[in-house]
């Protein structure tokens, strides 16, 4: 039916190229070594910074929103650092698609809030499920963490998304309607 | 039961959701819409049923009683709204699907238009149902953001203003809610609506005024009440059929249904409010002298649904059941026949390739079909008898007439406003089916779903259509359980104890 | 008790002030930054509305009693996100217009404007009354018994 | 009853299949119900004349509205005419029209589907069911007059004529609302059987007859009737003359028993009716168009009717009666002949019929035996109502029953006189005109009108029988004295005054008839400063260009007035509350917190600078500050979650619209390539208004918030549960637990939001090429599989 895989979501981070590289960047003079590097360093430990702060949420500052936005601010970064890249291949490196995170994200929330119903409880109900852990001591798992980690999913989505379309679209156009003046 | 109560909520953003991941398949999309808005409509129906019976229904969800967490309630009113809506939702996703498969064909799927139109529903949805007022802000922007990229798909050169008019004043008036949420809570400390409604009695009545008028006035913008409509003739008549009869259907009146709500609830009067029935006058007159102004028919339309909307003003500016009951049932049947009306004008502009009025003549005689589904509706919304306008607007004269004397004189100008409605609607029926025939304009631009031009009208179109005007004819002819429910409803309403009882416990 | 304090009153009516006074301006980008504006001036004004700087809400860090109200902290995060999102919404509509006119403005609505150059409505019954009256009369017999081209289906009204 | 009409419009809807086969079988098929109704009426002949035959079926109890129906003398004589009249004249359709007329379809089935309507309309005993049917009435006249619509006079007429009749129907409803509100019921028997008192029940009474006078053509409404003459003859003759038209004189019948005594109801109705007896007469001698002078006529005798009908004097409504039945059985028949010498010569021009009586004597017959009729001559039905009618006010006597027995007797004169006039005009032999060469009608044209002009004659010869029709109807009013009580229809009642004014009528309008020619220079002299006609044309054109002229001040087109309304709007409802309901409150601080007055500082320079700012990267780093400093201030309170959020949608709001910027000029002020436009430099008077506007409603908003806070009586509602159940929700960060369960669906809404704004976005930016638009099949197109990502 499409004429393009559709990517397993298990492999979504799975790079197709190295990992902390930027995009492909055709044009030499365009590039700016210092945030090129900055970037590659910077870009992992965000994302793992990012994951502290959605799962710290629930007992300091922090949860899903403000976490899916320090991962996006990764990605924008990364997409600076990149220069000219197509938005496409922002979409493919990372092979599963903006729109597709987002709907995933809001599938997480939405059926986190429908499954209590399912069991018996009010629809948006949590249950909390206490572990020991030896060494680690108790920690408390708690079901309204899949809403937050929806709420992180979609956000990533819709910086990509944005990254995608004001990004890379943008940068399209201006390169289309140079072309054009510089044409016939 | 209460988990029911959240269905129109969630089940559309479920919906949503899936429709995104199955971007690929057209097929998939287009069942999942259908499916989605069909159980909602059960659903509703159910909700209907049980609220009639045994009262409202309550969700605390989460469990979290009031006013620790949102509460969703499907009373009389609420539940009939969201029938109705879901409903004519329905009918229009039949005839947008038909649309697109007579333009793109069957296999074009989108990322935005069916989650989009889903997730519409679910703000309407929301709003009848919460019992919150931030939440209801919630719901408007959903509902509102939805309508922004409906209302902007696609557009072109020529008709980007009025998709910026569109949003740059929603957005104002979402800004001007948030402010008034802001100093509804600085003033009573909680945004619950049955707990605000104890809550704000206690103030100086100075302040409740204050309040109730800035709430007047953000639900009066959404509700294109004069002299804050003026967004509304010029950015509706721009998009493509469906998209304006969805919003012509829904939109505005869930801003009414706001109104209804917190002025009934949250700012209870004692007796007509001269505020609310000079608007009234102002909203009935201007839009039906705009109405005749007009040579684009989807104007036209746009302005008829602003001077309607004053006969909804109307019955609750009279402040007691029957009032609030008239104003229900009117927008029962105006939800449908507004919707109609600009589904029946998609399928003319279709056959005629041009929405100007001037440009077309004969048409009764090339389509009598296309005749007769224009003119039920039409004389409809002039509220001829028998059909539901005629009902509903009886309810709303009755009101008035019971209402002391400034409303049995506003009453007057439901009755004026209600001939230069079908004043408008004559001249359409003259100038558009009577007359020479004129050939239809070719398509200018085929490539674009906004520049008007002959087209194909696939079944699902007219079948859509047709269901709709079956709707509203039900709605004429069931008018007596109906206006029970509704009479009953404004009775509530007025009583405000069933509903805080319900919610508050 | 809660009184928002004059400075922060101050700051609401500058942030609303020059809010609505963006909103004024032709310019699309001026309105959109305009939005702005306004939407942090509301986030402030529902973030004071729960009353004067208190400790965060978090337990174990404070006493209850010295928590700020948490209710208001909540919806203005949700606010800001709302806002957020509708905001790059409206920068990508700008944009568009601005591809698509040229201008970054907001035009006025054309029909609307030749509504107001006319002096009646197009084709208006009066119109309709003035032309010539050269008709045959409708109302004969001789009119009565006109027919159709064969091919044509009558204008009975009649849904087929 | 019911069922009785529903059929009417069950068969109505189904006749154009009838028609494809054969249009006269079509008007057959649809003459069999009215038919029927005249059977069914005179079956039920007892009930109808004794304690009347009563259905109803609830449409809706909260409304009150009910289907009430109820068979009594009035509404059997109605019957007479909805039903006998309007079979006859199906069947005479039948051969009127062409056998492949295009417009028979559409008249067969609308003729039905009214008299089904009109049906309802006469046997309704309840307002609103009254009014149900009335409203469709005027609709199915508007189709009827309108046609195809292929003509500008049929055109004009029906909007005309349902414009009229529509404004009449809305004012009556809300009297019909007033009165029945007043009265608790909508029954008419109840209302009429115990008028309710008051001022809303009186202007109630007032709309309602409005209404009556517009569907009956009073005058100055009455112009859409002789317009109408624009629809075929059979129309004409059934809507026109025989039923429709009626219906405000009916109206007037029912409620006249309990409203007769009281001057808002009979001086309007004396003095219209009245005054359009005489315009209409006057103006029907003058007609040269033989359909628009019987028009004309028919105008003057619905004046007649309706001074009848008002009189709420026994004798005059035996008069009343009489007049209604006999005016349908004259006018439809002339009507009729109207359209065979139509058929038969093609013209209905007096000036150029001449000598048709010698050659057509059947039909001259017929034709005369109605016109008699009219004319109140004896041994016709005419002259029986006419003889009742001076009667009844010659006996009434007084300055009321004086002026209006003189002022029928006036309309007498005119009405004999066009009656000849007709009778001249259509057959007479007329010197220097050419003889027309008729050709021989056909017998089904004829059966009718010969059918309707006898039933004339006899009831006519035969008073008991009409006088067993009127007496029931008259005995709802009270008689008081003996000669009302006693007053029977006759032939004959002696020597009386009344005789003496029938035989001053007669002899009056021949005289008049003679002198046709000096009258018609009386005519031309006068001129008529009031036209009702140009008074119809005038309101609307009015109308029109009110709409136009208000909407184009109105409805500018402009974002920033209609925003600048808007903030006015703010300041006129709320603001004025604030200022008359506010108060201050007393302890007011500075700060409170010293860091608050730094970040202040920043966020107000910042928001200042930016109204003077030219550069767009400038105004965005502008708002940034805002945003940080506002972050700030969210620290200071105590409010971290809300100040990380802040923080990082400030930074990718920022790097949105650098995004952006890239492709847009750097300067708010140059336009791109040609040049700016004249609107660029906006005036500095209308800056400094825009500036004080919003500086007002901003103040208006703090000012707001203020007093608001001030007012506060109450701790948060919720605020303290929060914190005492943020451990059951798992969750030590109370906000957390707020974002994620408390409120879990605020935020399930505000990351939809999200989606939705992302979507849109890149439909925006994505989807800017068009595929073309293509058949059924094919894949998904271009411009969407980029959005598609």
């Amino acid at each position: 039916m499409s004429n393009r895989e559709p990517v397993p979501f298990a492999q979504w981070d799975e790079p197709e190229g190295e990992w902390t590289l930027p995009g492909a960047c055709p044009v030499r003079s365009n590039r700016t070594l210092m945030l090129e590097a900055a970037a590659r360093f910077l870009f992992p430990t965000v994302l793992v910074f990012s994951v502290y702060l959605l799962i710290v949420g629930h007992y300091a500052p922090g949860g899903g929103f403000p976490g899916g936005l320090v991962a996006g601010l990764a990605f924008v970064l990364r997409y600076i650092a990149g220069g000219e890249s197509e938005g496409a291949e922002i979409g493919s490196r990372f092979v599963v698609r903006p729109p597709v995170l987002m709907g995933l994200g809001l599938l997480v929330a939405v059926v986190s809030a429908l499954a209590p119903a399912a069991f018996g409880a009010p629809v948006l109900a949590s249950a909390k499920v206490s572990f020991d852990i030896p060494l680690i001591g108790t920690v408390d798992l708690v079901s309204s963490l899949l809403i937050d980690i929806g709420v992180y999913l979609l956000i990533i989505g819709v910086v990509l998304d944005l990254l995608r379309s004001l990004g890379s679209g943008i940068e399209r156009d201006a390169r289309e309607a140079a072309g054009e003046e510089a044409g016939p | 039961m209460s988990t029911l109560v959240t269905l129109p909520v969630l089940l559309p953003i479920l919906g949503a959701a899936l429709t995104v991941l199955a971007a690929r398949s057209a097929r998939t999309q287009r069942l999942i819409g259908i499916v989605v808005l069909a159980a909602v409509s059960v659903v509703a129906a159910v909700l209907l049923v049980a609220a009639d019976r045994t009262g409202p229904v309550v969700a605390e969800l989460g469990g979290w009683p009031a006013p620790v967490g949102i509460v969703l309630v499907a009373d009389r009113l609420s539940a009939l709204l969201l029938l109705i809506s879901t409903v004519v939702t329905l009918a229009v996703l039949v005839y947008a699907i038909g649309q697109r498969i007579s333009d793109y064909g069957r296999e074009t799927a989108s990322t935005t238009f069916h989650p989009i139109f889903l997730l519409l529903s679910t703000g309407v949805s929301l709003a009848y149902l919460t019992g919150d007022l931030f939440s209801l802000f919630v719901a408007f922007e959903i509902m509102l953001a939805a309508s922004y990229v409906l209302i902007t798909r696609r557009t072109n050169a020529s008709r980007i203003r009025s998709g910026m008019t569109y949003v740059i004043i929603s957005l104002t008036s979402s800004l001007l809610f948030l402010t008034t949420i802001a100093l509804v809570y600085a003033a009573t400390g909680t945004v619950n609506l049955a707990d605000l409604a104890g809550r704000v009695a206690a103030l100086p009545e100075g302040l409740r005024t204050l309040l109730s008028m800035l709430t007047i006035v953000t639900f009066g913008i959404k509700a294109a009440m004069v002299p804050l409509h003026f967004w509304l003739p010029d950015s509706y008549p721009n998009a493509p059929a469906p998209v304006t009869a969805l919003f012509a259907g829904l939109l505005t009146k869930v801003g009414v249904y706001a109104l209804l709500r917190t002025q009934t609830l949250v700012f209870p009067g004692t007796g007509p409010s001269t505020v609310l029935l000079v608007l009234a006058v102002l909203t009935m007159v201007v839009g039906a002298l705009g109405a005749l102004a007009q040579d684009d028919l989807n104007r036209l339309l746009s302005f008829l649904l602003v001077s309607h909307i004053g006969f909804m003003l109307f019955g609750l500016a009279v402040y007691d059941a029957r009032g609030a009951g008239g104003t229900a049932l009117y927008i029962v049947h105006h939800i449908t026949v507004q919707a109609t009306l600009f589904l029946v004008s998609g399928l003319i502009t279709r056959r005629t390739g041009t929405v100007s009025i001037d440009a077309m003549g004969g048409l009764a005689r090339r389509s009598p079909a296309l005749a007769v589904l224009f003119a039920v509706p039409a004389l409809t919304l002039a509220g001829i008898p028998p059909t539901s306008g005629f009902v509903a607007k009886l309810a709303l004269l009755q009101a008035g007439a019971t209402g002391g004397a400034a409303t049995a004189v506003v009453a007057g100008f439901v009755v004026l406003a209600s001939l230069l409605t079908l004043y408008a609607m004559v001249r359409v029926w003259v100038r558009v089916f009577w007359g020479t025939e004129k050939e239809p304009l070719p398509d200018p631009d085929p490539t674009d779903e906004l520049v008007v031009g002959t087209a194909r009208a696939s079944r699902p179109m007219y079948a859509a259509t047709v269901a709709l005007v079956a709707v509203s004819t039900a709605i004429a002819v069931a008018a007596g359980p109906l206006s029970a429910i509704t009479e009953q409803a404004g009775a509530d309403l007025m009583a405000r104890t069933p509903y805080i009882e319900a919610v508050l416990g | 008790m809660i009184t928002i304090n004059v400075t922060m009153a101050v700051v609401l009516a500058v942030l609303y002030s020059v809010g609505f006074y963006l909103l004024l301006q032709r310019s699309l980008m001026r309105i959109l930054i305009g939005i702005v504006v306004l939407g942090h001036g509301a986030n402030l004004l529902l973030q004071l509305a729960g009353g004067p700087p208190a400790r965060a809400p978090v337990l174990g860090t404070a006493l209850p009693e010295e928590f700020a109200d948490p209710l208001p902290q909540a919806l203005a995060l949700t606010a800001i996100v709302i806002t957020f999102a509708l905001t790059t919404y409206l920068l990508a509509l700008g944009y568009r217009s601005w591809v698509l006119t040229g201008r970054d403005e907001v035009q006025d609505d054309l029909e609307d404007r030749r509504v107001a150059e006319r002096q009646r409505p197009e084709g208006s019954m009066e119109a309709d009354a003035e032309g010539p009256d050269d008709e045959e009369d409708p109302g004969s017999a001789a009119a009565s018994d006109r027919t159709d081209e064969p091919a044509e289906v009558s204008g009975s009204g009649a849904a087929r | 009853m019911l069922a009785l009409v529903v059929a009417h419009l069950v068969v109505a809807a189904v006749l154009p299949l009838v028609s494809r086969r054969s249009r006269r079988a079509a008007f057959g098929v649809a003459a069999v119900l009215p038919a029927a109704t005249l059977v069914w009426g005179f079956a039920h002949l007892d009930a109808a004349l004794g304690p009347g035959l009563e259905e109803t079926v609830t449409w809706s109890a909260a409304l009150d509205l009910e289907l009430g129906f109820r068979l009594d003398a009035l509404g059997l004589v109605m019957i007479v005419l909805v039903g006998g009249l309007g079979a006859l004249i199906l069947a005479y359709s039948a051969w009127y029209f062409g056998k492949d007329s295009r417009d028979a379809p559409r008249n067969s089935a609308l003729l039905l589907a009214f008299a089904g309507a009109m049906l309802g309309l006469v046997l309704a005993d309840d307002l609103l069911t009254l009014y149900v049917f009335w409203e469709l009435t005027s609709i199915a006249s508007f189709l009827l007059v309108g046609q195809g619509g292929l003509h500008r006079a049929n055109r004009r007429a029906a909007v005309q004529a349902l414009l009229v009749t529509v404004f009449g129907g809305l004012a009556m409803l809300l009297g019909i609302v007033f009165v029945g509100e007043s009265a608790g019921t909508y029954r008419i028997s109840e209302i009429v059987a115990a008028p309710p008192p008051g001022g809303v029940a009186a202007t109630g009474v007032a709309l309602i007859l409005v209404g009556a006078l517009t569907k009956s053509a009073q005058a100055p409404f009455h112009p859409w009737l002789p317009a109408a003459m624009a629809a075929p003859t059979p129309v004409s003759a059934y809507l026109h003359a025989a039923s429709m038209v009626k219906a405000g004189v009916v109206l007037v019948g029912r409620l006249s028993p309990g409203f007769a005594d009281r001057a808002e109801w009979w001086v309007p109705i004396a003095v219209l009716g009245l005054v359009t007896m005489l315009i209409g007469g006057w103006r029907a001698l003058h007609e040269t168009d033989l359909k628009r002078l019987l028009a004309f006529g028919t105008v003057s005798q619905l004046g007649f009717l309706m001074v009848l009908f008002g009189s709420g004097d026994r004798i005059g409504e035996v008069a009343a009666l009489t007049m209604l039945l006999a005016h349908g059985l004259f006018k439809a028949p002339l009507f009729m002949v109207v359209g065979i010498v139509d058929k038969v010569t093609g013209t209905r021009e007096v000036g150029a019929l001449s000598g048709l009586g010698r050659r057509l004597p059947g039909l001259a017959v017929a034709a005369v035996l109605a016109a008699a009729s009219m004319a109140g001559v004896p041994f016709l039905l005419g002259f029986l109502g006419k003889e009742a009618a001076f009667e009844a006010f010659v006996h009434q006597g007084g300055a009321r029953g004086w002026v209006l027995a003189l002022g029928l007797l006036a309309g007498s004169v005119l009405t004999v006189a066009y009656s000849a006039r007709f009778l001249w005009g259509a057959f007479a032999d007329k010197p220097g005109v050419e003889p027309v060469d008729p050709r021989r009608p056909a017998a089904g044209l004829l059966a009718p009108t010969w059918t309707a002009a006898i039933a004339g004659l006899v009831l006519g010869s035969v008073p008991p029988l009409v006088n067993a029709l009127a007496q029931p109807y008259a005995e709802a009013y009270p008689a008081t004295d003996a000669t009302e009580a006693d007053y029977h229809l006759a032939l004959w009642h002696g020597l009386s005054l009344p005789l003496l004014f029938s035989v001053v009528a007669l002899a009056g309008g021949l005289a008049l008839h003679v002198g046709r020619d000096r009258i018609t220079g009386v005519h031309r002299a006068l001129r008529h400063p009031l036209s009702a006609q140009r008074g119809y044309e005038t309101a609307v054109a009015g109308l029109e260009r009110a709409a136009t002229q208000v909407t184009g001040r109105v409805q500018v087109g402009s974002l920033p007035v209609y925003l600048g309304v808007l903030l006015c709007t703010v300041l006129v409802l709320p603001g004025v509350a604030l200022v008359t309901g506010g108060t201050w409150p007393q302890d007011q601080s500075l700060v409170s917190s010293l860091l608050q007055l730094p970040l202040g500082l920043i966020v107000v320079a910042a928001a200042l600078a930016l109204t003077r700012v030219r550069r767009r990267f400038t105004a965005v780093l502008l708002v940034g500050a805002i945003g940080y400093g506002i972050g700030g201030l969210f620290v200071v309170d105590g409010a971290p979650d809300l100040a990380l959020a802040q923080f990082l949608v400030e930074t990718l709001t920022l790097v949105a619209f650098v995004f952006v910027l890239r492709r847009l000029p750097a300067h708010f002020d140059t336009q791109n390539g040609t040049g700016s436009s004249p609107d660029a430099k906006p005036h500095r008077g209308v800056q400094l208004r825009k500036a004080a506007l919003a500086t007002v409603t901003g103040v208006f908003v703090a000012v707001a918030g203020v007093v608001l806070t001030g007012a506060r009586q109450q701790p948060p509602a919720a605020s303290g549960e929060f914190v005492a159940r943020a451990p059951e929700a798992g969750a030590d960060n109370v906000i957390a637990a707020i974002l994620v369960d408390f409120r879990a669906l605020d935020t399930v809404g505000e990351i939809t939001v999200l989606l939705i704004a992302a979507a849109g976005t890149a439909s925006l930016v994505l989807a800017t090429r068009f595929d073309r638009k293509r058949e059924a099949g094919g894949g998904t197109p271009e411009h969407e599989r980029e959005v598609l990502g």
